[in-house]
Order: structure tokens, then sequence, then C-alpha cells
């Protein structure tokens, strides 16, 4: 079942068969012995783990780990980073995200990415959604009425502004401005979901609302999660990994199972820092 | 605490007031020698006696055809290098800097240089001869590293978020600055483009060698044409009895921008709303 | 800064092609004017007799004297004053606009601001020459002086740091503002730690676009500086810089003469280089990272 | 909405430009370029030949006498304006005086002192005498105003007082004559020397400043400049430049025409 998952890694002890199968344990992404380098210095090394179709993966660790470098590896946004450089290989969709022929744009699209920071657009709410379709060339109009009307749907946020279509993204509340985020993301209907700490700017009202709204959404989307809360982790998460840095290099320590690896972690340091002892 | 700080908002109220005490001395002191000489028949005459009569027509005509003729090439050409710039290029890459090194300098290069060029270049070698047309042209060059440099550092200020945004959205660069960079940074393209249209108004030195001193109407642009400037430069300068006349255009001038400003912004205010809803 | 940039597609490729070939001509302009200039500053430049520029006593070109160092200071001395009084005009303007001056007062401020900045040379130099110099002649004869020419090129430069600082801070992102006030910061403290170092890139691009214009204004500085060629001593004293004495003579000038005035301007550009380049390494640094 | 305008605007500009390019230029054209001392006149005098000779255009550029004798060499202009005379090294080249232009001292109205000797002036000039008490005026620092090198106004009135440039000590340095009337009018200690013309123009306007009587008179030449004998058209307006016909402009501006020279 989860045969790939321990090459190359000798920190990676958990296993995903502790506890009941949460979701259908099917690869979605398979990253093998990845590493990330900004200016020639290795600030991520050796990260093998497989992330699973519909299940919410949470990344969790201290800050400067490398789950963000991690996470942006994941939609080659790294391309776009100076001095970036990735090594190893990340399959998604049964092709490798590495190769010449792969099409990042079309990548980016199956891919969505929502950051940390709510950033919509300087734009009316309707715009930041119209944008992204028209650029991947839905142009009919009702086509996009509807998908508009999905998207903010699927995110709850339709009967909030759905009389203020026209009004700026940014008239809107923090909690309000990340769900756009997700919708706008949503609208191209990829198959996966990163979330860089989607919370973390928000209140703890917005922040729950986004949360739910997150927990909706697995099952239909592959989600990938950098939380910096563990209880959050805890509560919507199906599989965890945990880094840390060990020599100013971020490195994968455990993935398994979420509640396992809070309840009964296989490594020290994993124990240690969900205990809150260390992190 | 409060004591610095209310010193600090007198200070700038003063500084506010001080630009505003110099503005006032000098426009006023057009205003009360030009006032006199301003009327419809001042505007709307040809200039006699060497312009200390008659009006100035066919100097405020081929003052906005050069103009016209600047911006038709500036602006391109600006807004491409500067797109180019903040948005296409390595900002660290040796070409890079070397371009910016090389703006700053034309930024620096004195207007009567520009005109001795201008006059070489696009008078002699290009065969342009006297007209309003190489004086555009040189007026374009002077106008470029102004217009490049401030509508750079406009993108440059424009959040970074939205790069990301786009780019994990798939978007291309190209969507992504016409829909929002370019809209967002539009106030300061604006006002980079109006201080280039300022000193291209202002300019004298560079125009007399290159559009030349004819003041009767142009019928083209390829003849030679008077701007305002050098008008009221020679009235000063080089006719006596010209001092009034000179004031009277003088002020002409300035209303001229005021007009060119009042415009520009409100296109580019209008532009931004439609575009951009930004909050304040 | 702006390096994280969506992947190319073709049409960004094309466009980035395209620009970088505008970019190219306009690099190319350049080159074209130094290769002007030089070529015309050739007969005096070429060999050794280059040094007579810098230890001649005086400058007489008809009587062979070609020294340009008086006005190289001259130049120094009145471009730095005039930025040294307008970088706190300029940027006190710039944050009356954006942060203290009410609505009604603000907008027609600003217009005012960018007018100035249309304001023709002559014009300056009219008003300068008419009005500043017999105010200063009447503390120190002969009036055109040193201080005449810093006072009127205060003014012209004033509205191109005022302009530029104002979109710095303008375009500051919202959330600068709440944090800082968050912090129960002063406006002052605000404004001084906070908001102008933020913006500090955009406002020292436009410090040094005005000082770059102040070295190259011509007219209005011609009509009020003097032009007598000394090495500045004090600021009543009258003074030539390097534009005013090529636009003075150049109407009048012939070979070895013109030729002189050339290598002023080729001298001016020197200067400009030297101050572009110091700034640069003055500004240059950080480099933005992801993560 | 800007992206519109702007093409709007374009259009226009590109529909003017493209007329611009029809108007081919005729031969009844004649460009004059040189001294900004002549242009104003012989602007005038261009548009009064233009109305007698319908079809012609005369195009007159300014930028200094040095600008006139090269373009008449180079041919970039039919003909070069100079406010001087030829020199030894433009003798190849054939000039046309039309007016002269006489030079005066002038100092400001407020000072009480109303002749100065050769001698005065000289020593004023060569900073031996540098306050009006020493030539009995008021106790008041003298304001030397001079001309730039080049000048052909300079050059005369250094020949005139038989004085070496590098000997001046001059405390204001002025290009044009209307700078030189300005700085004077707006200083009781200064003294200059401009166009007699254009002072007595000022004077009469009520301009602070007075003129000094001369010992004896001085003026320049203003030229037309060709590169060879003028025929056809050239010649046609030098000739009605030189005529009585155009006595009329020359006074306008304050010169002083062929008919009575004051050299």
């Amino acid at each position: 079942m989860s045969n790939g998952l321990v090459k190359g890694n000798a920190y990676t002890l958990g296993s995903i068969e502790q506890g009941e199968p949460c979701c259908d344990p099917i690869p979605h992404f398979s990253i093998n012995n990845l590493a990330v380098s900004y200016h020639n210095e290795m600030v991520l090394s050796n990260v093998s783990l497989e992330v699973y179709k519909g299940c919410i993966t949470a990344l969790i660790g201290p800050s400067g780990c490398g789950k963000s470098s991690f996470l942006t590896a994941l939609n080659r946004l790294s391309d776009m980073v100076p001095g970036a450089e990735v090594s190893g290989d990340i399959v998604f969709e049964g092709e490798n995200i590495f190769d010449a022929s792969i099409d990042v744009r079309a990548l980016r699209t199956k891919v969505g990415m929502i950051f940390q920071k709510p950033n919509p657009f300087p734009l009316s709410i309707r715009k930041n959604l119209e944008l992204p379709l028209k650029e991947h060339g839905v142009r009919n109009k009702s086509e996009i009425e509807s998908k508009i009307f999905d998207a903010l749907q699927s995110v709850g946020l339709w009967d909030e502004v759905k009389d203020r279509l026209q009004s700026s993204a940014l008239s809107l509340s923090g909690g309000q401005q990340q769900r756009l985020c997700i919708a706008r993301a949503l609208i191209l209907e990829p198959s996966v979901l990163l979330m860089d700490e989607p919370c973390s700017a928000l209140d703890p009202i917005s922040s729950g609302i986004v949360e739910e709204m997150i927990q909706r959404l697995a099952g239909r989307y592959t989600i990938i999660i950098v939380t910096h809360n563990l209880a959050q982790a805890r509560r919507i998460a199906n599989y965890a990994a945990f880094f840390w840095m060990t020599e100013r290099v971020g490195k994968l320590i455990e993935f398994g199972q979420c509640r396992p690896l809070f309840e009964s972690p296989q490594h020290s340091l994993t124990a240690a820092y969900v205990s809150g002892e260390m992190g | 605490m409060a004591m610095i700080d209310r010193s600090f908002t007198i200070i700038i109220w003063i500084m506010a007031g001080l630009v505003l005490l110099a503005f006032g001395w000098l426009v006023s002191d057009v205003v009360v020698q030009g006032a006199p000489k301003l009327s419809w028949q001042f505007l709307m005459d040809e200039p006699t006696r060497s312009g200390r009569e008659g009006g100035i027509y066919p100097i405020i005509v081929s003052t906005l055809l050069i103009l016209m003729t600047a911006l038709v090439v500036v602006l391109p050409l600006g807004l491409g290098s500067a797109i180019w710039l903040a948005e296409f290029s390595s900002k660290s890459s040796k070409r890079v800097r070397t371009t910016r090194l090389i703006l700053d300098v034309l930024a620096g290069v004195p207007s009567i240089v520009f005109g001795l060029f201008g006059y070489a270049f696009f008078c002699g070698f290009l065969d342009l001869g006297f007209s309003i047309l190489s004086g555009g042209l040189t007026l374009a060059c002077m106008m470029l590293p102004i217009l490049i440099r401030t509508t750079e550092a406009g993108l440059a200020a424009v959040p970074q978020d939205w790069r990301k945004a786009g780019a994990a959205l798939g978007m291309s660069r190209t969507t992504l600055l016409w829909q929002v960079l370019l809209p967002y940074a539009s106030p300061a393209i604006t006002a980079g483009l109006l201080l280039s249209i300022g000193r291209a108004t202002a300019e004298t030195a560079a125009l007399i060698f290159t559009s030349g001193y004819v003041d009767r109407m142009p019928e083209s642009i390829n003849d030679s044409g008077r701007a305002l400037a050098v008008h009221i430069y020679d009235l000063s300068m080089n006719v006596v009895g010209g001092d009034k006349a000179s004031y009277g255009s003088a002020l002409v001038l300035i209303l001229m921008v005021v007009i060119i400003n009042l415009s520009a912004s409100t296109l580019s205010e209008f532009w931004l709303e439609k575009k951009i809803s930004r909050l304040k | 800064m702006s390096e994280f940039l969506s992947p190319p597609k073709n049409i960004d490729r094309w466009l980035g092609i395209g620009l970088s070939m505008l970019m190219g001509l306009v690099a190319l302009l350049l080159i074209l004017i130094v290769a002007f200039l030089a070529s015309e500053a050739w007969p005096v430049i070429q060999g050794d007799s280059w040094a007579r520029f810098f230890n001649s006593d005086g400058w007489y070109p008809l009587e062979n004297k070609f020294g340009l160092l008086p006005m190289l200071w001259a130049t120094l001395a009145v471009s730095v004053g005039a930025v040294v009084l307008a970088f706190p005009l300029g940027l006190g303007s710039a944050i009356f606009i954006e942060y203290y001056a009410p609505r009604v007062i603000g907008k027609p401020f600003s217009s005012v601001v960018t007018l100035l900045a249309g304001v023709p040379s002559v014009v300056f130099g009219l008003w300068g020459l008419t009005e500043l110099v017999p105010l200063i002649n009447n503390v120190h004869p002969p009036g055109a002086s040193l201080l005449t020419a810093i006072l009127v090129l205060t003014l012209m430069i004033l509205p191109t740091i005022s302009l530029t600082s104002r979109s710095a801070l303008s375009s500051l992102p919202a959330h600068l503002l709440q944090n800082s006030a968050a912090l129960a910061l002063s406006k002052k403290s605000m404004i001084v730690g906070v908001l102008v170092p933020t913006a500090s890139k955009g406002i020292v691009g436009g410090v040094l676009l005005a000082l770059v214009r102040a070295l190259g204004e011509t007219m209005a500085v011609l009509m009020v500086a003097g032009n007598v060629v000394q090495t500045p001593s004090g600021l009543f004293d009258p003074v030539r810089v390097l534009t005013a004495n090529i636009a003075l003579e150049m109407a009048y000038a012939t070979g070895e003469h013109r030729a002189a005035l050339f290598a002023s301007g080729l001298l001016l550009m020197v200067l400009v280089i030297c101050v572009v380049w110091m700034t640069s390494r003055l500004s240059s640094g950080e480099v933005n990272g992801y993560d | 909405m800007l992206s519109k305008s702007l093409t709007l605007l374009l259009t226009l500009y590109i529909v003017f430009a493209g007329t611009a390019v029809v108007h081919a230029k005729g031969n009844t054209r004649l460009v004059l370029t040189g001294s900004s001392t002549v242009a104003p006149l012989a602007l005038e005098m261009a548009k009064r030949f233009e109305k007698s000779h319908p079809g012609v255009r005369i195009d007159v550029q300014t930028g200094g006498s040095s600008r006139g004798v090269v373009d008449a060499r180079t041919g970039r202009a039919d003909i070069g304006m100079a406010s001087r005379s030829l020199n030894q090294s433009e003798s190849d080249l054939f000039s046309h005086t039309i007016a002269f232009d006489g030079i005066s001292i002038i100092l400001n109205k407020s000072n009480p002192i109303n002749s100065l000797s050769n001698v005065q002036i000289q020593n004023i000039y060569t900073g031996k005498i540098r306050n009006w008490y020493q030539v009995g005026g008021p106790k008041m620092p003298i304001t030397v105003v001079n001309k730039a090198e080049g000048r052909s106004t300079l050059e005369l009135f250094l020949h005139h007082f038989g004085l070496k440039n590098s000997n001046i000590k001059a405390s204001v340095i002025i290009g044009d004559n209307q700078q030189g009337i300005k700085t004077v009018s707006g200083n009781p200690g200064a003294i200059g020397y401009v166009s007699v013309g254009a002072a007595e123009f000022e004077e009469g306007y009520g301009t602070p400043i007075k003129l000094l009587p001369m010992s004896s008179p001085l003026s320049r030449p203003l030229n037309l400049i060709t590169k060879q004998a003028p025929d056809g058209l050239a010649k046609q307006f030098i000739l009605f430049a030189q005529s009585s016909e155009v006595n009329d402009l020359i006074e306008e501006q304050y010169f002083v025409s062929l008919a009575a020279p004051s050299k």
C-alpha cells in the first residue's frame, strides 16, 4: 500500500497502516528525493512522500524548515524564485512535472495555490474570477456566469456577495478575501489545492469559516496545507508530514496518518514537537 | 511625544507653505505682467513685428504638434522599456545594470547638447531638416529617461502578491501586466508622463537648433515651427521691447500645462476607476 | 522585486523580445549622443592636449586657456546646494499631500507642484533675473551669484523630488499604515520611522533624477549665476556652470573653441556617470527571496 | 478608455503626418540660419519679401553667428546670418552687410555719474577701480558686466579700449543684450555695454538705465553670408534686404540702416 514511502528517507518511521484508512489512498503526487536550494544553499533535502487523492495532507513544523519551499515546488512556482534550484522527482498524475515537455501553465491550472496573505487582484469581485477564466480560453458568457456561481457557492461566498459582484474585492473582509482567492483557484477546476498557511492572517472567526470550508472541499480536491496551528492540523488533516531543520537544512522527519502521528509519534522529535515541548 | 508630533506637523505645513509661497511669487509675477496681453486675439493672431505685436496662434499650434510628435515616439518606447526593465528582465543581470546607468546618464545630458545632437543627427544625418519632426524627436530623447524611470518605479511598487497570484493561476505576464499591474501603477506613470511633458513644453535650448524659429503657421510636421518656450526666450532676450509679449506667452504656456495636466490626470483616473477598484 | 513572474508562454516571450528591442533602441540613443559629443570634442582631447583643461589658469579659449576645473566645482556647488534645499522641501510637500493636507487643499496643492514642473526654464530665469537678483544685490552685490542659482534651481527640481516621492509614498501597501497605526505610533514616528524608509528606494531615485537634472540645467542658471569663471569661495560669488558655458559661447564659437565647449559637455557626462555610479553603489543590496 | 482615446489621437496624428509627406518641398524655399541678433530682423524682412513674391517661402532659423557661418558653408542653409565680420579662416565666404548695430556703455539710472573717460572705463574693467567714489560717484562697489567669450560685441569692446579679456575682472558675464539690460537695471552699481538701439528703446520705455556718451561710436555689421556669389532667389532677397524698402524694419529693431551708417 505504501511501499514507496520509506525509500531514501531514514527518518520516515511512521506508516500509514496505523489505524483505519481515512480515504482511498491513491497516490496523486509521488515525491521522490526532493531537494531545494536557494543560491546554492540547501534549504530542504531528501524528501520523499506520497500525497493521496482527495485527502488533506498537513505539513507541520517550525518556521524555516522548508515547508513552503516544498509547497512551491509542487506547482513549479519555485521556477520563478531567483536563485532557486529544485532536484528530485515529483510525479503528478503520471507525469514528472520537471519534464521538459510539461506545460507549466497547464500544471498550475490543475494545481491551485492559496497564499498566506489573501491576494485578490485590485479589481471587482467578478473580474477577479473572470480574469483567470478568460485567460484560459473560456469566453462564453453564460458559462462564465455559471462558473462564477459555482465557485462562489463552493466557498460559501455567493450569498454574501451576490449583490455586489461589481464592487472591489479589496472591500471584502480578510476572511472573505481569502475565500474569494480559493474560489478564484477553484474556478479553473484544479484537482489539487496547495495552501500556504491560509488562516494565519485571519481572525479566529474567519479562520474557522475558512477551515470549515476546507473540510468541505476535501474529497473533491487533494489538499496540501501548511499550518502552524497544530490543533487545526489535527482537526482537518487525514495525513500529516512533520518537517524539522537539522544542520540548517530542512528534512522530512515523519509522515503518516494524522491521528497516529499526533497520538503515537514514532520519532522522538515529532513527539516533542506535537506535545509542545519543542519548536 | 505629542509635542514632537505637533512640531513635525507644523514643519510639514511650513514646508508646504514655502513651496506655495515661492510658486505664488513666480506665478503672480508672470500673471501680473502677462495678463494685460492675454486676449482672444492674442491667442488667435499671427505674430507681427518680431512678436512684439500680434498673437501667437501659429506658435501654439507648433508647440502642440512638437509635443504630439514627441509623445507618439516616447510613449511606446518609454513604456516599453520601463516594462521590460521592471517585469521582463532579471534585475541583477549586468545588462540591466548597464541599461539603468545609461538611462540615468541620459537624464543628465544638458538640453543644449540634445539640441546640438538633434541638429547633427535628425536634421542633418537623417535629413529631416529643421522641422517639427526633428524637434519632436529631439524632445522625445529628453523625455525618455524621465518617463522610463518613473514608470519603472511605479511598476516596482506594485505589491508582489499579485504577481504570485497571477503565476499560481497560470496566467501570462502579459495579461497580468495589462489587467492589473499597469492600471495599478497608472498614477505613478501619469506623474512621470506629466513630469516629462512639463520638461518638454518648457524646453528651449534643444528646440532652437531643431524645430527652429519660423513663426508662421506650419503646414505639416516637415515644416519648421517655433515652440512657445523658444518664442518666450527670443522675446525676452533678443527682441527689444518684447518683454510684455514674452510674459503674455509665458502665461499661455503655463495655462497650457495646466490644461494638459488636468486632462491627463482625469484620463488616468478614469482608466484607474474603470479597471482598478482601489481602497484608499 | 519583480522577479516573481508568471511563466512565459509564447506571447510573453514575444513581448519580452519586443520590449528588450525597444530598450536597446533607447540605449543606442545614448551611445549615439556620447559618440557625437566625443567626436565633436576630439580635436581638443586627442593626444595629451586634454591636460590643459585641468592645468590652465582660467577659461580664455581665444587665448588658448581652457581651464574647466573652476566650472566643474561651480557646477557641483550649484547642483548639490539645490538638492540640499529641494530635498526637504520636496519630500515635505509630498508628505503634506499624502498625509496632512485635507482633500480640498491636497489636490490643488499637488496640481500646483505638477504645474511648477511645467514652467519653462526661461521663465524661472527671467523671474530670477528681475526679482531675485536685485534682492540679493541689496545684501551683497553683484546679486547674480551661486546663491541665486541655487535658489532658482531649487524651485526647478523641487517638483521632480516631490512628485516622485509622492508616487513612492502613495504606492505603499495600505497595511503598512494600519500596522504602524496599530502599534500606536505617533503620526510623525509612523512617517519618519516606517513609511519614508519603506519608500526610500523611490525617493532616492527621484532625488537622483533631480540632481542629474540640476547638473544639466542650462538657461535659468545662465541667467542668474553671473557666469564668471572662478572657483566659488562664497555663496555670493558669481559662478559659471558647465552647461551655461556651452550655451553662452556655442553661438559664436569656432574651431578649437567649439571643440572645447563640447569637451565641457563631455566632462559633464563624466560627472553624471560618477554621481549615478555612486548612488547605485549606495542603494544596491537586498535581494527579495521567497519563503 | 485610455487606449481608445490614445488610438484616436494617434490616428489623427498619422493623418496629419501623412498629409505632411504629400507636401513636397518646392524649390521656391530659402533657408536662413544664424545669429540670434539678426534673426528677428531677417524674419520680418522675409515676411515682407514673401508678400511681394507669392509662392516663395523663407524659413529663418536662429542659433548664433557661428552656426550661420557653418550652415552657409555646408549648404544646410542658403544664407547664413552673422552679427560680426567674417574672420580670416572664413574669407572664402561672401558676406553682405544689411545693417549696423551700435554699442553703448550703460549704467543704472540711479547712478549720478554721467560720463566716464576711456581710461576710467579701462580701469574699471581691469579692476583697478572697484568703487564708484573713485570716479566721483557715491560709495558703492562697481558691478562689472562683461560679455561672454566669442561674442562680437566683446571683441569690439576689447579692441576699442585696447584690453585683453583675461585682464578683465568681471562680476557678471552675460550673453544677450536684454540680459545685460536687465542686469544693469536691477543693480544700482552696475556698468555694462549693449546695443545702442536696445538701450535707447529700454531707456525711453522707462527701464532704469542710462547711456553714457562715447567719444567715438562703436558698431558692428550685421551680415548675410553665402557660400558663393549669390544668384537667383538668394540674390533677390539679399538685394531686398539691403534696399531702402526695409529701412523701417531695421529701425523697428533699433539697428542702424545702411543709408546712414554710423561707421
